[in-house]
């Protein structure tokens, strides 16, 4: 049989083998690995494709122009106050859209979630309504609110709001019973069960709602202001277009794309505030 | 630190029923009859599906049985409360709360006790369960094993008459299962509380028990009584005692019994593949 | 082996028979001071340290030990998951494993997975059939005709186009290990395949694993938690110390064959289990001290 | 009330009764009661009459809003009844009903716009999103793309899509395909990332090569999360279609709608948001259908799939 060898040494901190290495190491290891050099390899290569592209005059191209006349509008546009007014436009008419989807929907999602019998009354209702996509909302908004102004900010609350309410539901729905039959049998009455419970466990639908909610915001807010809109960066887009200076579209759309993506980044951590317990995980 | 002598409970021939969705209804538990001596660590074992947890939903007031009465200390028994406290298979801590937030929960929303007086009361209980250091840390940062006793100690700070404990061990792996079964036994033999505590574990239920209920296949009733009168305080050492082993071959031979009826059609798997393979080594020398 | 009827019965016996005999020469497994680093330069996590040993063709061996002592580890290196830091592995006097060498996982040695790893999207039948119809070592038909046998000879003959999501998790189990073992495996690897199944489940399970154990004498490596299931099922076992993971201790069981669950009550059985239970115990308290997690 | 009028309100009451019978015989079966007495039991329950109530409030607040309430940012709106009326009338006064041919124009073009551009986003994406998962390389170079892309709201790609492409139509088609695109790329994408490891050892065990790993265990495996993703990219293509057909189209229920604005036809406004709503809720339940079938070993609910990416 094979050779019994007993260890010899039971100190138990040697048996915890595990170096330190230096945060310089470790931080130079994320930064430079793989995927990351291939990653902007391939952004690089991109932006060459295009340039190449459009000097070779091929096919589809020939309203497109090279990044380089692209970043030269974006310096100078970004020093006109229009470029500024108009971000600041869009970005309002979202949060209010936003925000009071957010105001709106949530205690709509978890009364639906907390009594049964409301949720028979009004999510047929809802499931009806979910499907019009809302920018066929436009028109009749328009029609319902006296200003430009609040008939777009309501397009983006319509955008925002049937994702929160639908994500709280489910989250609210998903609560597996153990969590509140235990405090059930501990005495808890049912505010209390509500606002330390429900509420509580609801909190991570909640985010998904949100997070989801603001890259729908921002979507529609663009298509809105093309459509109805008279300030704001969608508008400026649209301007670009019908004056033919492709550059400023190109500029508007990379401008719209960055504050998609911080405003999400903003969302996200706001969410990871609400969840302390789920960040230590 | 005591919790009173009382707990009785008595269940005479309870009968349950469920309906499932795509499947014909299925008679689960049918005029079943036991009584959950005070003071005691009575274990239910059983094979898996046999009923075990529908009846502890019962017993905790989670569930209502079709038929049958129940009876705690002579008085019937009416929904959930903290006379019967029950921890359940999966952790069921709240994972927004710290550990003290859920242990101090129970208390201070029945307004029993002040915050402060609260947080005294858990120090204590959590001392006794051994996780003293853990207080401010949320569940999902405790190991499977201290999540069990942060459970306990939620329950035991409301003093239940009853605790029912459903497959606590089960999500465990083996070795910490045995360390927490040998630690349950020190809080059990300090408490004292009449506790129903449910396995399918057969040599969990023997090492914990004063009494082993052994509960039939489906439709659950309970086949037969063993009292375990193995010494106090136990440590794993008695797990290869004369006494121990004893109880263990009476033990299986009923569930045995019980296992084979469980697997229906794999009984006779069981049964087909012994015959087969002797036929085949016979023929094969 | 086209015709039917009883002529074809005693055909495949001697057919099992016949491969039988002349595959129990194969299948010794010889590791030599294995060592298994994770990450070297980066948190150098020591798995395995100098761990040796040798397993007779058709030997049964189990390994114990607490979580993360790296039994599993050696179980991914033997089947060509992982690769090694130091040391050697042999399959027959083939080197199998070294530091350079990564062995290709192959149908010479089959992992059955803890929680199983049955392709829920096909159903028993696909399941079994699909080693030897993808290495195509046989048609189709013939593949479905062994697996037919095969199964029904382990009454699994109606669950035959049952998808595994309706299964009992012993019956998976059983038809995982009826997986395995249509491919004539040298080595059959098991990484705790009873774990968290209720003791009548486990049983039964250990009945049928012992069964086809008799009969096919494969070599296995059988990883568990549970002293008395290593101790009932194998010839040998090994208890592995916490991390880094050596062999702390080897027993041999010289309990006869075939086992039924009576001898778990037996004298010999129960001195075999005093023997390794205090190192097991010892293993498992500094685990569960320091939080041992699953590493491997 | 004449027979123009009545006859399509009794199809379609006909065939609403008929998926509430066939629903009913459904819960029956798995009661093991009657049908009749399981249909008596649902009339009586509570629940069915308050989703009736929940409809007769809405439409009932809808219609005192626009006439009696002191609201007049309502008195511009039409009425539900007027809606109705425009929808079923034989000569609807403002040209658009179930009887001219116009209204089943509009359909075709959004539908088949929101089809192909549905049948390309799958063709590409799901490939895509599987070749994504599969293999490390192409992941760590398509990735990051696909990440600096999927930010720019997709309806922010029609001014430079008309000027790109020839014409209307494949600017529109192109648009809706790009959000169809991202979602069923990313959902695949987490459908291969959410197969457990152990199946592609299974398979290696067995003497699998990867090519044939690709089509027994990652396509299965994945196949549940695809599924997700097409009900959703097929949502988030009529979304931006009805966008794309407002700002550029000639014809399609968008242009429909926004026409209806323009020269102050406002129940057609009404008439083509109900119909997009129908569509849409009838194009995803199509998927989740084709779903169900191809999916034979999953009984569960194809819903609630984690974490999904939905525009």
């Amino acid at each position: 049989m094979s050779k019994t060898n007993i260890s010899k040494d039971n100190s138990v901190a040697n048996m915890f083998v595990k170096k330190e290495i230096s945060f310089g190491k470790r931080l130079q290891k994320k930064l430079f690995n793989r995927t990351n050099i291939n990653g902007t390899i391939a952004i690089l290569g991109f932006f060459l494709i295009w340039h190449l592209l459009v000097v070779l005059r091929m096919p589809f191209m020939k309203h497109i122009p090279t990044p380089v006349t692209v970043l030269e509008t974006f310096i100078n546009l970004v020093t006109k106050k229009v470029y500024w007014v108009s971000l600041w436009f869009s970005t309002k008419r979202v949060f209010y859209g936003f925000v009071a989807a957010q105001v709106l929907g949530i205690p709509l999602g978890l009364a639906m979630g907390w009594s049964r019998k409301f949720k028979y009354l009004s999510f047929p209702v809802f499931e009806v309504l979910r499907p019009i996509p809302p920018l066929a909302w436009v028109p009749v908004s328009i029609l319902f609110w006296p200003t430009n102004e609040l008939s777009i900010a309501f397009i983006t609350f319509i955008g925002a709001f049937f994702t929160i309410v639908l994500n709280v539901l489910r989250g609210v729905s998903s609560i597996d019973k153990e969590l509140y039959r235990s405090a059930l049998s501990l005495g808890a009455k049912p505010q209390h069960i509500f606002r330390k419970i429900i509420l509580p466990a609801s909190i991570p639908s909640i985010a998904t709602g949100m997070m989801v909610g603001i890259g729908i915001t921002w979507n529609v807010v663009i298509a809105a202001e093309m459509i109805a809109g008279d300030k704001g960066i969608g508008r400026l887009t649209w301007e670009g277009y019908l004056a033919g200076d492709t550059p400023t579209i190109i500029v508007g759309m990379i401008s719209i794309g960055f504050a998609g993506w911080l405003s999400s980044g903003i969302v996200k951590i706001i969410s990871d505030r609400m969840m302390p317990w789920r960040k230590l995980f | 630190m005591r919790c009173e002598k009382s707990g009785r409970i008595e269940v005479s021939n309870l009968c349950k029923r469920f309906h499932k969705a795509g499947k014909d209804p299925l008679q689960v538990l049918q005029n079943c009859t036991l009584t959950i001596e005070p003071g005691k660590l009575n274990v239910l074992i059983g094979p898996s599906g046999c009923g075990k947890s529908t009846l502890a939903n019962i017993l905790a007031g989670y569930d209502s049985p079709d038929s049958g009465e129940i009876t705690i200390d002579g008085s019937p028994l009416k929904g959930p409360g903290t006379d019967r406290l029950m921890v359940f298979q999966e952790t069921a801590l709240w994972p927004w709360m710290t550990v003290m937030e859920n242990v101090i929960f129970g208390p201070t929303v029945r307004g029993e006790m002040s915050k402060k007086e609260a947080r005294e009361e858990a120090t204590r209980i959590l001392e006794l369960v051994g996780l003293q250091d853990f207080k401010d840390k949320y569940p999902a940062q405790l190991s499977g094993g201290m999540q069990r006793r942060a459970e306990l100690a939620r329950a035991l700070i409301n003093r239940p008459k009853v605790m029912i404990m459903d497959e606590p061990f089960r999500g465990l792996d083996d070795l910490t299962r045995e360390l927490m079964q040998e630690y349950y036994l020190k809080i059990f033999e300090k408490t004292n509380c009449t506790t129903l505590f449910i396995t399918t574990e057969l040599e969990e239920a023997i090492f914990l028990a004063d009494r082993i209920l052994i509960m039939t296949f489906l439709p659950g009733r309970i086949k037969t009584i063993i009292d375990v009168d193995l010494p106090r305080p136990r440590n794993y050492h008695v797990l290869t005692s004369k006494k121990y082993l004893q109880i263990k071959a009476e033990a299986l031979e009923y569930l045995i019994e019980e296992g084979r009826k469980c697997f229906g059609e794999d009984c006779n798997i069981a049964n087909t593949m012994v015959d087969e393979f002797r036929r085949q080594a016979d023929n094969r020398h | 082996m086209r015709n039917n009827g009883d002529e074809k019965v005693i055909k495949e016996n001697t057919n099992i028979a016949l491969d039988n005999s002349h595959i129990t020469k194969k299948g010794a497994l010889s590791i030599c001071n294995v060592t298994k680093i994770y990450d070297p330069e980066g948190v150098h996590v020591i798995a395995l340290e100098d761990c040796s040993l040798d397993i007779k063709a058709g030997e049964f061996v189990a390994v114990v030990g607490p979580s993360g002592c790296g039994k599993t580890t050696l179980l991914n290196i033997i089947a060509g998951f992982d690769s090694l830091t130091h040391g050697e592995i042999y399959l027959d006097n083939e080197l199998l494993a070294a530091p350079g060498v990564k062995p290709k996982p192959g149908p010479d040695r089959v992992v059955v997975f803890q929680h199983g790893a049955l392709f829920p999207w096909k159903t028993v039948l696909d399941n079994v059939i699909y080693g030897p119809v993808i290495q195509k070592k046989m048609s189709r038909d013939e593949a479905i005709e062994i697996a037919r046998d095969k199964l029904s000879r382990l009454g699994l003959k109606e669950i035959e186009n049952v998808y595994p999501g309706q299964l009992s998790s012993g019956m998976q189990r059983r038809v995982e290990i009826v997986r395995a073992l249509i491919n004539n495996p040298l080595v059959l690897l098991l990484d705790e395949p009873f774990r968290g199944m209720d003791s009548v489940t486990k049983s039964a399970s250990h009945e049928a694993l012992l069964e086809l154990y008799d009969i096919f004498h494969k070599t296995i490596y059988f990883i568990t938690h549970d002293l008395e299931e290593a101790i009932f099922l194998s010839d040998t076992v090994v208890v592995m110390t916490t991390r880094p993971g050596k062999i702390r201790m080897t027993i041999k069981v010289d309990l006869p064959r075939p086992r039924d669950y009576r001898m778990l009550s037996t004298p010999r059985f129960l001195e075999l289990k005093e023997t390794a239970k205090d190192a097991v115990h010892e293993e498992a308290l500094k685990a569960f001290q320091r939080g041992e997690r699953e590493l491997a | 009330m004449n027979i123009y009028f009545v006859l399509p309100l009794f199809v379609i009451l006909s065939f609403i009764f008929f998926i509430f019978y066939r629903q009913q015989k459904r819960l029956a079966h798995y009661s093991g009661i009657s049908t009749l007495s399981q249909i008596k039991k649902t009339l009586t329950s509570q629940r069915f009459w308050l989703v009736i109530l929940g409809f007769v409030l809405t439409i009932g607040f809808w219609y005192a809003a626009v006439y009696w309430l002191p609201f007049d940012a309502f008195h511009r709106l039409p009425g539900p009844d007027e809606v109705v009326i425009e929808w079923l009338s034989r000569d609807p006064y403002y040209g658009i009903s179930i009887y001219t041919k116009e209204y089943y124009v509009h359909i075709l073009y959004s539908t088949y716009r929101a089809t192909v551009s549905f049948l390309l986003a799958t063709i590409l994406g799901v490939p895509f999103g599987l070749l994504m998962g599969w293999s490390r390389r192409f992941y760590e170079y398509s990735f990051p793309l696909v990440e600096m892309i999927r930010p720019i709201p997709p309806l922010a790609w029609v001014p430079l899509s008309i000027l790109m492409l020839p014409g209307v139509e494949p600017a529109v088609i192109f648009v809706t395909f790009l959000v169809a695109f991202f979602v069923t790329t990313l959902n695949t994408l987490l459908g291969v990332q959410s197969i457990d490891q152990a199946y592609f050892r299974a398979a290696l065990c067995l003497g699998a090569s990867s090519k044939e790993i690709l089509y027994d265990v990652v396509i299965p495996g994945s196949l549940p999360y695809i599924f997700t993703g097409l009900q959703i990219s097929m949502g988030a293509a009529w979304f931006s279609l009805v966008a794309g057909e407002m700002i550029a189209a000639q014809y399609g229920l968008g242009y429909l709608i926004w026409q209806g604005y323009s020269l102050v036809k406002y129940p057609t406004i009404i008439i083509g948001m109900v119909t997009l709503g129908f569509i849409g809720y009838g194009s995803s339940a199509v998927i989740r259908y084709v779903g169900k079938r191809l999916m034979a070993w999953r009984e569960q609910e194809l819903g609630g799939l984690g974490v999904t990416y939905e525009e």
